[in-house]
């Protein structure tokens, strides 16, 4: 991971979706080791805050920049720096889980071959490995997808209501995990509704819109 | 009014109420005089009193082809331009050009079967307006499927455009294709110069549809503006709970 | 290209899998085109001379409904979010896959169709030349398919919608398919040139429907 | 004016396009007594488009 | 019985209203059978001795592969679940989506096929005939289709693996079908016997279909 | 709901899936008015648990009993007095959010015409009975998934992390549904990793397998 100074920075982002105005007016920066805790009732527009980020929404106005590190300014540049953990786990229950694992490793940029039992061992699911991803539970499987992030180093964590359906030894493992990301320069934003084990960080509230 | 500020949905709805009377007066009338041209009108010495399908069937032909046109256009600005205005465009033309390739469709078959004995034959023009047809009710299928109107308008757009690349492929290709297996066995109306007495009320009833069109494309239009008004102020009730 | 492969192979690898689709299109292909001489009667001569047809018609079919779900299962589960977020362009993306999907279910329908062929009265000698007319002409079909299956994505719809969107636009490829399989079983027009035209189409889509795909699925972000 | 021997598919003709074109008519009618019954309901239950407008006319409906 | 009419009423509202699939099935239906002459030809000889064949083969593709996600819609979004923890036994459940879906895919299908008669070059008096066989047929094709969907429901797959698991069933219904349909347009074989055995079909079906489905869909209990 | 008093026990439950046994020997009784919470770490078989006593998978040996109230002692019985509350929500997004609790209402046996307005002003979505499902959030959706409980009364509530998704006041209000069904004699079986809001509840740990 580039660990030279970098930054996400949004400036009166606006987003819509479903021809409606989600939010507008949106600023925000998060730099190296930051985090950032989106928060707000359903619906103010957490998940859309970071699909916009991720370059799976776009926004209808303002300006998001990633700065510094290997990226440029653009936004597809953004997505290929970030990792995003949505409420969908992007695992094939016909594939073990080792070959889950593998392909997200080799389609999002580590070097062939690159060792993924560090990043299973990292969420453990080490010895599950062989396992067909169709066995693995809720919780389980989202471990799995967390280990995507581990595998393959990218700046900016998108976590999107991370901690639902782990168990707490999960929970503090990934707390764990994200420190570690941010001690080495990286960058969380996360949508929560409580605490999900971030060490001081800031907060955006989205506004709940009446 | 500038045509800049059409780009306004509430300003091209003002436009519309305004304008909506006139164009439904005006394509009454013409349709009016077309009809009594069309009643004054010879018989063809070959087809006889049948020729008077043609006042139907050529306009619908016509329009049914433009229809794709104004829906390709509006493609190109739903996916250029970004244009609100152009997705609406788009979503109003299909079913009304639809309606339009079907009017085509049944005057011809009625006129095919006392003019050839039959109300369909596989001929080559035929063949590429029922492909025409068939597009158009893909495009109407995919309007329907859609819950979400910015997502059917884009995903038009773009079968919008394939289609209008596809459509002289397949005209082509159905030329071929007859050819190919059967020599025309059927008589189309002879003499490339239509008589004067014949031309003119065809044009009189082509502007008439074309008038229609446009009247239908724009109603169809408003509502269409109003659906999304709709569907937008019931966002604002969902996000307000 | 590592990240092109990866995807080819992982598609290819679900195909094969239980509970894959890569023998379905092939079973569908065999299912229907075994059933219509049901429909049509046991008439020998009038199954030979159709029976191109039915075997273009059954292809056709085959490979568009097996396209249903190319893109549906990537979204479903929330991996077309991350294939988009890759550094691969997403039209290689969507070639890839489309790729993997004609190995896994075209071209296994093109080698039973010699099998059809006899049931259908057709003669030996000329299965071979209906069969190279499927290599040649099912490219097309899952290229042009392709952007149907993508526009049903973004339309969260799957199934029959797809079909109805495509199949007027395979017109072309139906016709010089079955006109090129006629010319090699029945004769007399020459084989040339509406296989040359059918080889055309199959590049032309190779183009085309990556492209349009792609713009579809990213039309589709929403 | 006679209309032949065929009087039959010409009368169809114009009747099936008169039925036609006054579908159409009816359904785009209906369609927008429809929509201006709903709009007026959301109206009148407070419902503005406008508590969160947008910099621009870019959405539609987001305008005065 | 509320509850039946309850789970009837909301499938038939799910499918006509925008998004629904009402009118999927018929527009196949309409695309296939429009296609067919593409691929065979336009002799109108050849196509009106083939016409019923056709226009059956386009009904029995349209009827199973409209029932696709009959049941995999209600899985996938958790309500198969709370329909079997109702009262009313599973086998009502079933057999009021089933009815639901006939009215709204079979029925304008069956609508529609006079027109389609026209261009095959089937008498107009014929024409009557030929969508009575339809009528008296296409319960048996849902009924049968039923099990079908469910199978694939719990098997997780949809699409093509439906098809292929149903239309070896179908075949007594397509060559009764197509029997009774060209007694009616060409004869000289009598309307009466083939007919019955379509509506002995039918109810058949009618009574096995929700039972068989019902039974696969508690046993994909996973 | 009946008020007579009503007991689901569990003798020695083991249950199988995918050829692995989830769990075995459990023995657990819940009587009327009570809640257990069953925790466990991911992949312990939570889920599993609950499914098992909606009647949607089968055991693979003991007992599972609802015994008093309207019920006999089948399973399919069982299934018919509970509500499960699961990690889908069973919401057509075409119909609207009234029309969508209607029907489960209808289906699910509460008498033809019984008014849903109250079950949907416990969840605050009142205002949107007319709107169609499709424009909710997922915390909206779930709250929709929620007021089938309060409209079809039914002894025993089957809730699988219930609270996921929920804003804070959504909580709250979840607890107060909860407190009240209680209060009524009814039952709780919930799965949570965290606390849910419910009062002094029973806690069943079940044995992390992997
Ligand atoms: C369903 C059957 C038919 C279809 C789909 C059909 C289609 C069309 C189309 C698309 C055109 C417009 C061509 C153009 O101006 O570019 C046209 C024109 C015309 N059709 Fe038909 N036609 C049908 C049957 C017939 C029949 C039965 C007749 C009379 C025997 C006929 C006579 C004409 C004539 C006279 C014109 C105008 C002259 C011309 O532009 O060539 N059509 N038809
Ligand atoms: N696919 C969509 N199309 C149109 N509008 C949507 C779509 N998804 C969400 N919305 C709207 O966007 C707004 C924000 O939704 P979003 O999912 O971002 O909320 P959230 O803050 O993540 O809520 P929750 O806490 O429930 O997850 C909501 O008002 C919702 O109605
Ligand atoms: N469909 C399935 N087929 C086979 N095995 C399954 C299936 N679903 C879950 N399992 C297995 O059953 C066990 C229990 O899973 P279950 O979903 O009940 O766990 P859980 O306690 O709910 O976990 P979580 O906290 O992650 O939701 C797991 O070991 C899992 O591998
Ligand atoms: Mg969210
Ligand atoms: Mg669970």
């Amino acid at each position: 991971m580039s660990t030279d100074l970098i930054e996400l920075s949004a400036t009166d982002l606006a987003c819509e979706r479903g021809g409606r105005l989600v939010f507008s007016g949106l600023n925000f920066a998060v730099s190296a080791g930051e985090a950032l805790v989106v928060t707000g009732r359903n619906g103010a527009g957490k998940s859309t805050l970071l699909r916009l980020i991720a370059g799976l929404l776009r926004k209808s106005g303002g300006r998001l920049d990633l700065t510094g590190g290997a990226a440029g300014a653009d936004e597809a540049t953004t997505a290929e720096q970030s990792h995003y953990l949505g409420h969908l786990d992007a695992v094939k229950p016909a594939l073990s889980v080792g070959e889950n694992l593998r392909f997200w490793t080799t389609y999002l940029g580590a070097p062939r071959g690159a060792p993924i039992r560090p990043a299973l061992e990292a969420v453990d699911l080490a010895q599950l490995s062989d396992l067909p991803a169709a066995y693995l539970s809720a919780g389980q499987r989202r471990r799995l997808s967390i280990a995507r992030l581990v595998a393959v180093p990218r700046p900016l964590w998108l976590l999107d209501e991370p901690t639902s359906a782990l168990d707490t030894q999960s929970q503090d493992r990934l707390a764990a995990l994200m420190r570690n990301h941010r001690s080495r320069g990286g960058m969380i934003v996360a949508a929560a509704h409580g605490p999900i084990g971030l060490d001081d960080p800031r907060e955006l509230k989205l506004g709940a819109v009446t | 009014m500038a045509v800049i500020d059409l780009a306004n949905p509430t300003r091209f709805l003002t436009l519309v109420n305004r304008v909506l009377p006139w164009l439904a007066g005006a394509t009454a009338l013409v349709f009016a005089y077309g009809l009594y041209r069309v009643g004054g009108a010879p018989d063809d010495y070959q087809q006889g009193a049948t020729v008077k399908i043609m006042y139907l069937h050529v306009p619908g032909a016509w329009l049914g082809m433009m229809a794709w046109g104004v829906m390709t256009v509006a493609a190109l600005g739903t996916l250029v331009w970004r244009h609100p205005l152009a997705d609406v465009a788009g979503k109003a033309a299909a079913p009304v050009g639809a309606a339009f390739t079907f009017i085509c469709l049944v005057t011809g078959a009625l006129w095919g079967r006392p003019m050839w004995g039959t109300y369909w034959v596989w001929d080559a023009r035929l063949t590429s307006v029922l492909v025409l047809f068939l597009l158009y009710l893909g495009m109407l299928a995919l309007y329907w499927t859609a819950e979400d109107p910015n997502r059917s308008a884009r995903a038009a757009a773009i079968l919008a455009l394939v289609g209008a690349v596809n459509i002289p492929i397949i005209k082509f290709s159905v030329d071929w294709w007859n050819t190919l297996h059967q020599p025309a066995s059927v008589v189309r109306m002879g003499g490339a110069a239509i008589d004067a007495s014949i031309l003119v009320p065809l044009l009189i009833m082509a502007l008439a549809f074309t008038l229609l069109f446009f009247t239908l494309h724009f109603a169809a239009m408003r509502n269409e503006i109003l659906r999304r008004r709709v569907r937008s102020m019931r966002m604002m009730q969902a996000r307000g709970a | 290209m590592t990240a092109f492969l990866a995807l080819l192979g992982r598609d290819m690898r679900l195909a094969v899998r239980v509970g894959g689709g890569a023998l379905m299109g092939a079973l569908f292909y065999f299912t229907v085109v075994a059933m219509m001489p049901f429909a049509i009667g046991p008439d020998l001569n009038l199954l030979a001379r159709i029976g191109s047809a039915i075997l273009w018609l059954g292809a056709l079919l085959a490979s568009l409904l097996a396209l249903d779900r190319l893109f549906a299962t990537d979204h479903d589960d929330g991996s077309l979010d991350l294939l988009m977020m890759g550094a691969m362009p997403l039209e290689l993306a969507v070639a890839a896959k489309a790729i993997a999907h004609w190995l896994t279910t075209a071209l296994p329908l093109i080698v039973i169709t010699p099998v059809l062929g006899l049931m259908l009265n057709i003669e030996m000698s000329a299965m071979g030349w209906v069969a190279l007319t499927l290599l040649a002409g099912t490219p097309a079909l899952t290229f042009i398919g392709l952007i149907g299956a993508a526009l049903a994505v973004t339309l969260r719809r799957g199934g029959l919608l797809l079909a109805v969107l495509v199949l007027p636009l395979t017109v072309p490829v139906l016709i010089f398919g079955v006109a090129a399989a006629n010319a090699a079983i029945i004769g007399p027009a020459p084989f040339g040139p509406p296989f040359t035209i059918l080889c055309a189409l199959s590049l032309a889509s190779f183009v085309i429907g990556p492209f349009a795909a792609a713009a579809a699925l990213r039309q589709g972000l929403e | 004016m006679s209309l032949g021997p065929h009087a039959d598919f010409i009368i169809a003709s114009y009747a099936v396009t008169a039925l036609v074109v006054v579908a159409l008519i009816g359904w785009i009618a209906a369609d927008y007594a429809a929509q201006r019954r709903v709009l007026g309901d959301l109206e009148q239950r407070g419902v503005t488009r406008r508590s969160q407008r947008g910099k621009d006319h870019k959405a539609l409906g987001d305008t005065p």
